[in-house]
């Protein structure tokens, strides 16, 4: 692509032609509040909160969406783009409860942020409010519209990415809302529950019922592994307060997933703490398996294996190790096959 | 047309305005009348002439005095005597004549004598639905000059030198408009005509797609060819089904002729056209909505840039005019766009049309030169205030544009001049207000039509809007604080700044211009509670004039509070507690001894 | 009158797919056609069906949510069927000016119902409309496909009668 | 993968074969999906089942299940009679060619369409757009592997990529998504009884004598061991005396399951090492608790070819060990002390033995994941395989013939059995089935049968039924669909209360040792002759 020369808040720039003036400006460390816009998405121009001031233009234009263009002269931050983003927070606020103190999202919410930043503790303006009965219609996700800034997040991100198109708005105008055609619960349309709707929501309206109250943003760790499901490898962020896996999120453009995750990645964690995990060894005594000591069993194991290659040759002995595992302890478990034991008798389920 | 030709010609105005008058009745009673009777005249439809507060009108021609008479008001009576009288007698009924052609001072004659014509030239001339009228009249002339004899770039500067302005509002130069999709990259380009008139209060392109819709089309073969488009659209609202079909009608005629299709003229540029409806959506007025409409899309605008030009129609480039300057187009083409400059002010050159209405005496379909003041407009040609009443304001540009006072009447019909007001150019819809007239009420009004209409894409249009209808609502019923019009104010301004399209962005100006203008009113109904134009509910009381009330009943019966009481045949009366403004027994009085104060 | 008041909306029933399949044989080469397509759907049922919703997304290739979303967007779709007579009463500046409140009032005084209801013995559907573009007749009401013009409230009755299969009297 | 997820965004034309991409690996589904959306893409789909990507496919081929070779060379006929193919590419890199052409001559579109049941001008057209793309590449599954024929299925797609010139540049490519997080890694790290770690040969002396002295040990085997087909039999037939499983549940995952049941009986010891009790674990001598993913520190290797780390959030349960721990515990009791079997000392003994891993480092992992081949520390990786030269140095055209599948429908078993996942659920399901709201979306396994078969054995969706194959029957609640084609059940193999794995045949493809879950016989039993069948 062309490098091209602009010109933000007085700072010159050099960037290439295939960039918005919000991605230019993220790339130079100078950062235009948003609300609509997502990295993972088709840029949308519906807030209005990344409006910016470019010279010659005719009015402010969305920067989420506008690509630079040489010799481009923009300001991010005057008093006038401060008072209208301002008024945009408090027009969102106008129709939005303002229950922060219980909202699954308070503090990892864009548009507390946003009040936040812009200083509004209350919108001056009073009128009508949305009361949309929230639709808990299916084990994994919860949508309460009264919180939605009708981003179109969730229906772009369901068609554009998924391409699922579980959603649209439906309606228009102050009457327009997401929702699935004539208003059917999620398990009758063709959602995949993949929850990429609620990893895009940029407040409480779309939200995941398995990690409900179960920690907020900063009372967890996050770890960053790799998914345990299929070979994908997408990178996930495991949420983790007081020893517990309480929630799955994807880091947005890190990975070979992108950011984006499915069903299984995004809310298959609950085996981790099943109460039916082993919590100790077991060794056959009189035909069922009982509870032993680490020692007891180790030192059964080798005898086994043992008593099999003294009788009748390493040969005679098999192990199947794990597409699950590591690749350390696959790394470990041919070792132990062809050092300890001294055969190639491995293999694992590649075939399955 | 017959071989032989008769004396007379009848033509009827069929438009939309004239089949809402009675011209069906008219039309059947006409034939019957012809079929049966040995008139000398042969009959035939045109749309709208313009006078639409004479529909249903019939012209009538007498070939060999090369005269004609306008009559009006007609119905299935009344033109069966026209018949009778004109045509066997020779007399002609004076008392029904709109317009004699030989004396532009008779009756309305100078509805028509101070207009200037070029995109209403064939409206009410000529069948919508003949393709020969349309060419006996010069039609295609210009389509087929442009084709053979010029290149495209020709063409471009003939309507650049024209000084051609978009007429859907904007004002965009349209010569500058068509090179930048000319100059577009991309094999593949379209051409669209707005036809989705949606501003209420506004008709003209509906006039001319029933009444003329040849120019139109023969205004996008010249476009097409001008910026390298091989396809068209016309995008037309659903509510317009006469328009539709007289479109369908000439798109049929059109491929007969091999004037659409492959190799048209006997060129080889191939261009066709294929009818969009539109399916009730006034956004879908805004380029990139209607495009998203075309595109079996929710009509949700898209920001721009990219601007259709070079990101449109299935993201190619794409060209977007309005109907009325598209059928201004073979004029330019065919007089040449020094001729059009000619017209008009130093920028806004030609002519523009006009849609009277409201409480104006004459409404109709106005074509004036740009320049033309708005005095000139309103009460040369149309008459001024009906009933004789005061004029308060006029409303131009529907809901983006503004409320203008009488002492903005000498402002002339020019694109900076009128911007400069707060109000727009629009597309040209004017609204003619009188003292019953509540200009808070006509700012509630438009804004709850621009909110009824917001596509509810961005914030400040979606919830902005909504905020302010709610204020001018609390005003309108009396619960207005005085802080209400700061915060109207500052809020208009950041959405006219903040919204994505102009619906949004134009939202506001009804508001804005008659807060500038009518403060007063305002400040009337905030701390004086009090609605002069007698058009708000909550600030009005109704009385019953006990000189003129018949006792008939009809009021009582219908009020659905039971606040009217009283004998009958003796004056009754209202109780103003129980009363909730619902003025129904208003419309009811056979007397009109209720009034509203 | 041509179109008199014997012109009746006969709607084909949501079971018979016949329509549907016509519809969509008509539409299937042209792209983005979706609009038309549910202009005619419409217009062959009366409304816009959920099972024929369905049935057109699966065979026109369409998200049922799109059609949806389109469906809810504009006004001129339906999802519930109409009455035999639509009426549009015109909301446009030239009929607010010229109290088409009053219009839209009188209508549902008439017939007991609301905007957006049908009467109960399925003859009307009343709606608003933004401007139908013939405002110099203000205030306009428009039922079926005859247009009534320069409208009084009182008028009312008799124009709804009239559809009624009563002789019909001439429109002032 | 020869190429990366990021290439299928580059490719002009997609040919997904044997894959149910959007619920099989649903973020490389997410990739071909928008391939098609954002960059016009040309998808070409092979696949009996109606699966979301036909929504997406410009070409759906609905070929048997069982005949992908012949599909393959019928479409490869059609490139070579239309002079589609790509000659400087098959003359610069490849060898074996004539005797190959040869061969297609035998595969006529006509011909190929009786076999597979794909008329013959959607196969001419795959053909065409397959060839006259760009960049074209093939993404394939189990659907390829899983048959009586997974290598010459494998290797007619190297065929088709050769002769077209799709590989070894950007957008092209021969590309199988594993099936498992970590199938990729298993087999680098050598779980494969013919390989060290990186595909080095046990039977290569050379590499023998790297690895013993690595090791420090005298002697390593050379001969080849048994896959794991072989070890079940083997276990069967007495020749296996003892058997370590770590953290795989062959009594759902392989076919035949009574066989596989019998087998584990008659083993003298078997260890199984889970974090469930599994039901193979049920049959287990003795049982070591093992941690999951999240509970440990390593690395896991993507399909394509991208190690990335994997991190400890939680404590083990219990007294639940990580299996390097446990692994290294057994073999010091076996006399052979591991040493440092911390992660990332782990890894760095692979590095030193790995060729391809050589310049993969924890330190390095911590930004983000590297591709293999990497072979030294400031190699980027490598995203694209075999852009000059492949493995071998020139490419080799394998002139490979149909062969039907081992097991053919007769009136005995009149209909064709497929397996596979679904996509809320994972492979035997220990770990998704034991997740609630999993089980309210997917409680239970069904039979998807064709509205067609369904009428001929007069059920609507819903009721019960018995599937049953040569080896055994399972009973599960029917469901009509035209998702499969008329002739073909379908049925997942989550559900251990209904396992699919029943009634799959052991019938393997003679080179990998793969068996056909793809195909197998079954026949339909309703109404009260289900009484009579007993079922697993």
């Amino acid at each position: 692509m062309e490098e091209i020369k602009i010109n933000i808040n007085g700072r010159d720039i050099v960037t290439s032609a295939d960039r918005t003036i919000m991605e230019a400006a993220r790339d130079h460390g100078i950062e235009i509040p948003n609300l609509c816009y997502e990295e993972r998405l088709e840029p949308y121009g519906s807030c209005r909160i990344c409006l910016v001031e470019v010279e010659g233009a005719r009015g402010l234009l969305p920067s989420c969406y506008t690509r630079v263009t040489e010799g481009m002269v923009i300001r991010t931050n005057t008093d006038e783009l401060h008072r209208i983003r301002k008024t945009i927070i408090e027009l969102l606020l106008s129709d939005h409860p303002v229950d922060c103190m219980t909202c699954e999202r308070a503090g990892n919410c864009k548009l507390q942020d946003l009040a936040y930043e812009y200083g509004v503790k209350k919108s001056p303006f009073e009128g009508e409010v949305h009361v949309y009965d929230i639709l808990a219609d299916n084990p994994l996700i919860e949508r309460d519209y009264n919180k939605c800034v009708l981003c179109g997040r969730c229906i772009r991100i369901c068609r554009e990415v998924q391409g699922v198109g579980v959603y649209d708005f439906v309606n228009r105008g102050f009457k327009a809302v997401p929702g699935t055609p004539y208003g059917k619960p999620l398990q009758e349309t063709p959602c995949e529950f993949c929850g990429q709707c609620v990893s895009t929501c940029p407040t409480g309206a779309i939200t995941s019922i398995p990690s409900k109250g179960k920690g907020r943003i900063w009372q967890v760790e996050k770890v960053r592994t790799t998914c345990t499901y299929c070979g994908c490898g997408c990178q996930i962020d495991l949420h983790v307060r007081e020893g517990k896996v309480v929630e799955v999120s994807s880091p947005v453009m890190v990975g070979p997933g992108e950011g984006n995750l499915c069903v299984k990645g995004r809310y298959g964690y609950g085996f981790i703490d099943h109460p039916d995990r082993l919590t100790s060894p077991l060794i056959r005594k009189k035909g069922k398996l009982v509870e032993a000591s680490w020692e007891e069993a180790l030192d059964l194991v080798a005898r086994s294996i043992r008593k099999a290659v003294d009788t009748s040759g390493p040969d005679s002995v098999a192990f199947l190790t794990s597409a699950r595992c590591t690749n350390e302890e696959n790394y470990l478990m041919q070792k132990l096959a062809r050092a300890a034991v001294g055969t190639n008798n491995i293999d694992h389920c590649a075939r399955l | 047309m017959g071989e032989e030709r008769t004396r007379y010609k009848l033509v009827l105005g069929y438009g939309t305005c004239g089949i809402a008058a009675g011209a069906n009745a008219v039309k059947t009673a006409l034939e019957e009348a012809v079929e049966k009777g040995s008139y000398d005249v042969d009959l035939d439809i045109a749309g709208c002439m313009g006078y639409c507060f004479k529909e249903p009108i019939i012209e009538v021609t007498d070939r060999e005095r090369d005269y004609s008479v306008v009559y009006g008001d007609l119905d299935a009576k009344k033109v069966l005597q026209v018949l009778e009288e004109h045509i066997l007698n020779g007399r002609v009924i004076e008392e029904w004549v709109v317009r004699k052609s030989d004396d532009p001072s008779f009756g309305e004659g100078d509805f028509l004598a101070n207009q200037h014509r070029i995109v209403l030239r064939n409206c009410g001339r000529i069948n919508p639905e003949s393709i020969d009228e349309y060419i006996a009249v010069g039609g295609y002339q210009a389509a087929r000059k442009a084709l053979t004899q010029m290149t495209s770039e020709e063409v471009i500067d003939e309507v650049s030198k024209s000084g051609l302005r978009g007429r859907g509002g904007a004002g965009f130069p349209t010569g500058t408009k068509w090179g930048f999709a000319r100059k577009a990259r991309g094999e593949e380009k379209y051409l669209v005509c707005n036809a989705d008139e949606g501003d209420p209060g506004a008709f003209m392109d509906r006039s001319v797609l029933e009444g003329d819709p040849h120019s139109v089309i023969e205004g996008m073969i010249i476009a097409g060819y001008a910026i390298g488009a091989k396809q068209g659209y016309i995008y037309c609202r659903a509510e317009y089904p006469l328009a539709l079909k007289r479109l369908e009608i000439a798109i049929d005629h059109l491929h007969q002729r091999g004037y659409l299709g492959k190799g048209i003229f006997g060129t080889d540029w191939d261009f066709d056209i294929k009818i969009k409806k539109g399916a009730g959506a006034f956004v879908c007025g805004e380029e990139t909505a209607l495009m998203a409409s075309i595109e079996g899309r929710r009509g949700m605008p898209n920001p721009r840039p990219p601007f259709p030009a070079n990101e449109g129609l299935w993201r190619k480039p794409t060209n977007i005019n309005n109907v009325e300057t598209l059928a201004a187009v073979p004029w330019i083409i065919s007089h040449g766009g020094d001729k059009y400059a000619e017209l008009g002010t130093e920028k806004s050159k030609g002519t523009k049309v006009f849609c009277l209405a409201g409480k104006v005496r004459r409404s109709g379909l106005a074509e004036v030169p740009m320049g033309y003041t708005l005095r000139q407009v309103i009460f040369d040609v149309g008459g001024g205030v009906r009933e004789g009443k005061e004029f308060k304001a006029v409303q131009m540009g529907g809901p983006s544009g503004g409320c203008l006072p009488a002492e903005l009447l000498d402002t002339p019909v020019d694109y900076e001049a009128i911007t400069a007001t707060g109000a727009i150019m629009g597309s040209g819809g004017m609204i003619v207000a009188d003292s019953s007239t509540c200009m808070v009420d006509l700012a509630r009004y438009f804004l709850s039509f621009t909110q009824e209409e917001s596509c509810g894409k961005c914030v400040p249009c979606r919830i902005g809007t909504k905020r302010m209808l709610e204020i001018l609502t609390r005003i309108c019923e009396g619960k207005g604080v005085p802080e209400d019009m700061e915060k109207l104010q500052t809020l208009a301004a950041d959405i006219k700044a903040a919204s994505l399209c102009a619906l949004g962005g134009t939202a506001p100006n009804p508001v804005l211009t008659t807060l500038k203008y009518f403060r007063n009113e305002y400040e009337d109904h905030i701390l004086r509670h009090k609605c002069t134009a007698g058009v708000c509910p909550a600030l009005i009381t109704l009385f019953i004039n006990e000189e003129t009330c018949t006792g008939c009943g009809a009021c009582l019966k219908v009020c659905p509070t039971g606040a009217i009481s009283g004998e009958k045949k003796e004056p009754h009366k209202i109780d103003p507690e129980l009363c909730i403004r619902c003025k129904l027994c208003l419309s009811r009085c056979p007397t009109e001894s209720i009034w509203a104060e | 009158m041509e179109e008199g008041c014997n012109h009746k909306h006969r709607f084909a029933s949501v079971d018979d797919l016949r329509p549907l399949e016509e519809i969509l044989k008509r539409y299937e080469k042209e792209k983005g056609a979706l609009i038309p397509l549910l202009q005619e759907t419409q217009e062959a049922y009366g409304y816009l069906d959920e099972k024929i919703m369905r049935m057109l997304a699966k065979k026109a290739g369409y998200q049922l949510s799109q059609i949806y979303g389109v469906a809810t967007f504009y006004t001129q779709f339906r999802l519930q069927p109409i009455g035999e007579y639509l009426i549009k009463v015109c909301h446009g500046t030239a009929c607010h000016v010229a109290g088409a409140d009053l219009i839209t009032e009188e209508v549902c005084n008439q017939l007991g119902i609301k905007e957006k209801e049908t009467t109960p013995d399925g003859k009307f559907t009343l709606e608003s409309v933004m401007c139908v573009g013939a405002c110099s007749l203000s205030p306009i009401m428009i039922v079926g496909e005859d247009t009534h013009g320069k409208l009084k409230p009182t008028a009312i009755k008799k124009i709804l009668k009239s559809y009624y299969g009563e002789p019909k009297e001439e429109d002032e | 993968m020869t190429n990366s997820f990021d290439d299928l965004e580059k490719a002009d034309c997609i040919l997904v074969i044997g894959s149910n991409t959007t619920e099989n690996h649903p973020i490389t589904g997410i990739r071909i999906k928008r391939a098609v959306m954002k960059n016009n893409c040309t998808l070409i789909l092979a696949e009996p089942r109606h699966i979301r990507l036909c929504y997406y496919a410009s070409i759906w081929m609905r070929q048997r299940p069982g005949t992908d070779v012949a599909l393959l060379n019928g479409m490869m006929h059609v490139i070579l009679e239309e002079e589609l193919a790509d000659e400087e590419f098959i003359k610069e890199r490849t060898e074996g060619f004539e005797e190959f052409k040869e061969m297609i001559k035998d595969y006529p579109p006509e011909k190929v369409s009786e076999i597979t049941g794909v008329d013959a001008d959607t196969i001419r057209e795959a053909a065409r757009a397959y060839a006259s793309a760009k960049s074209a590449a093939i993404v394939y599954s189990m659907g390829i592997t899983q048959h009586v024929t997974g290598v010459d299925n494998v290797l007619s797609l190297a065929n088709l990529a050769m002769l077209t010139g799709n590989i070894g540049r950007e957008g092209t490519g021969v590309n199988p998504l594993r099936g498992q997080n970590n199938v990729q890694g298993a087999c680098d790290m050598g779980g494969l009884p013919n390989v060290f770690p990186g595909y080095q040969p046990v039977d290569n002396p050379e590499v023998r004598k790297k690895f013993e002295k690595a090791w420090g040990v005298d002697y390593l085997p050379g001969a080849p061991g048994l896959t794991l087909m072989e070890m079940m039999e083997g276990a069967y037939k007495g020749k296996i005396k003892a058997m370590y499983i770590m953290g795989e549940n062959p009594i759902l995952s392989d076919p035949d399951i009574q066989h596989v049941k019998e087998a584990m009986e008659k083993l003298e010891f078997l260890v199984v090492q889970d974090i469930y009790l599994t039901e193979t674990a049920e049959y287990a001598d003795v049982v070591l608790p093992a941690t999951c993913f999240a509970e440990k520190e390593g690395t896991f290797t993507n399909t394509e070819r991208r190690v990335q780390r994997v991190r400890k959030a939680v404590s083990p349960p219990g007294q639940a060990r990580e299996d390097s721990w446990i692994v290294a515990e057994i073999s010091r009791r076996l006399g052979y002390d591991m040493g440092d079997v911390e992660a990332s000392a782990v890894m760095k003994e692979i590095a030193s033995l790995t060729p391809s891993y050589a310049g993969i480092s924890y330190q390095r992992l911590e930004e983000k994941g590297i591709q293999w081949p990497c072979t030294s520390e400031d190699h980027p990786g490598t995203p694209i395989l075999h852009t000059e030269k492949f493995t071998r140095g020139k490419g080799l055209f394998h002139a490979v013939a149909y062969r039907p599948p081992a097991e053919e429908v007769d009136d005995e078993f009149p209909l064709l059995l497929t397996t596979g996942r679904l996509l809320t659920h994972y492979h035997t399901g220990t770990m998704t089935r034991r997740i609630e709201p999993f089980n309210q979306l997917v409680p239970h396994n069904r039979v998807w049968i064709n509205p067609r078969d369904a009428e001929q054995y007069g059920l609507s969706g819903g009721e019960e039924v018995v599937v049953e194959s040569r080896r055994g029957a399972i009973r599960l609640e029917a469901r009509v669909t035209d998702f499969v084609p008329p002739g073909v059940l379908f049925i997942p193999f989550h559900f251990a209360e209904s396992p699919a794995n029943a009634l799959t045949g052991t019938a393997l493809d003679p080179v990998a040792k793969i068996p056909e879950f793809k195909v197998s016989a079954v026949r339909l039993v309703v109404g009260k002759e289900m009484k009579k069948i007993s079922v697993v």
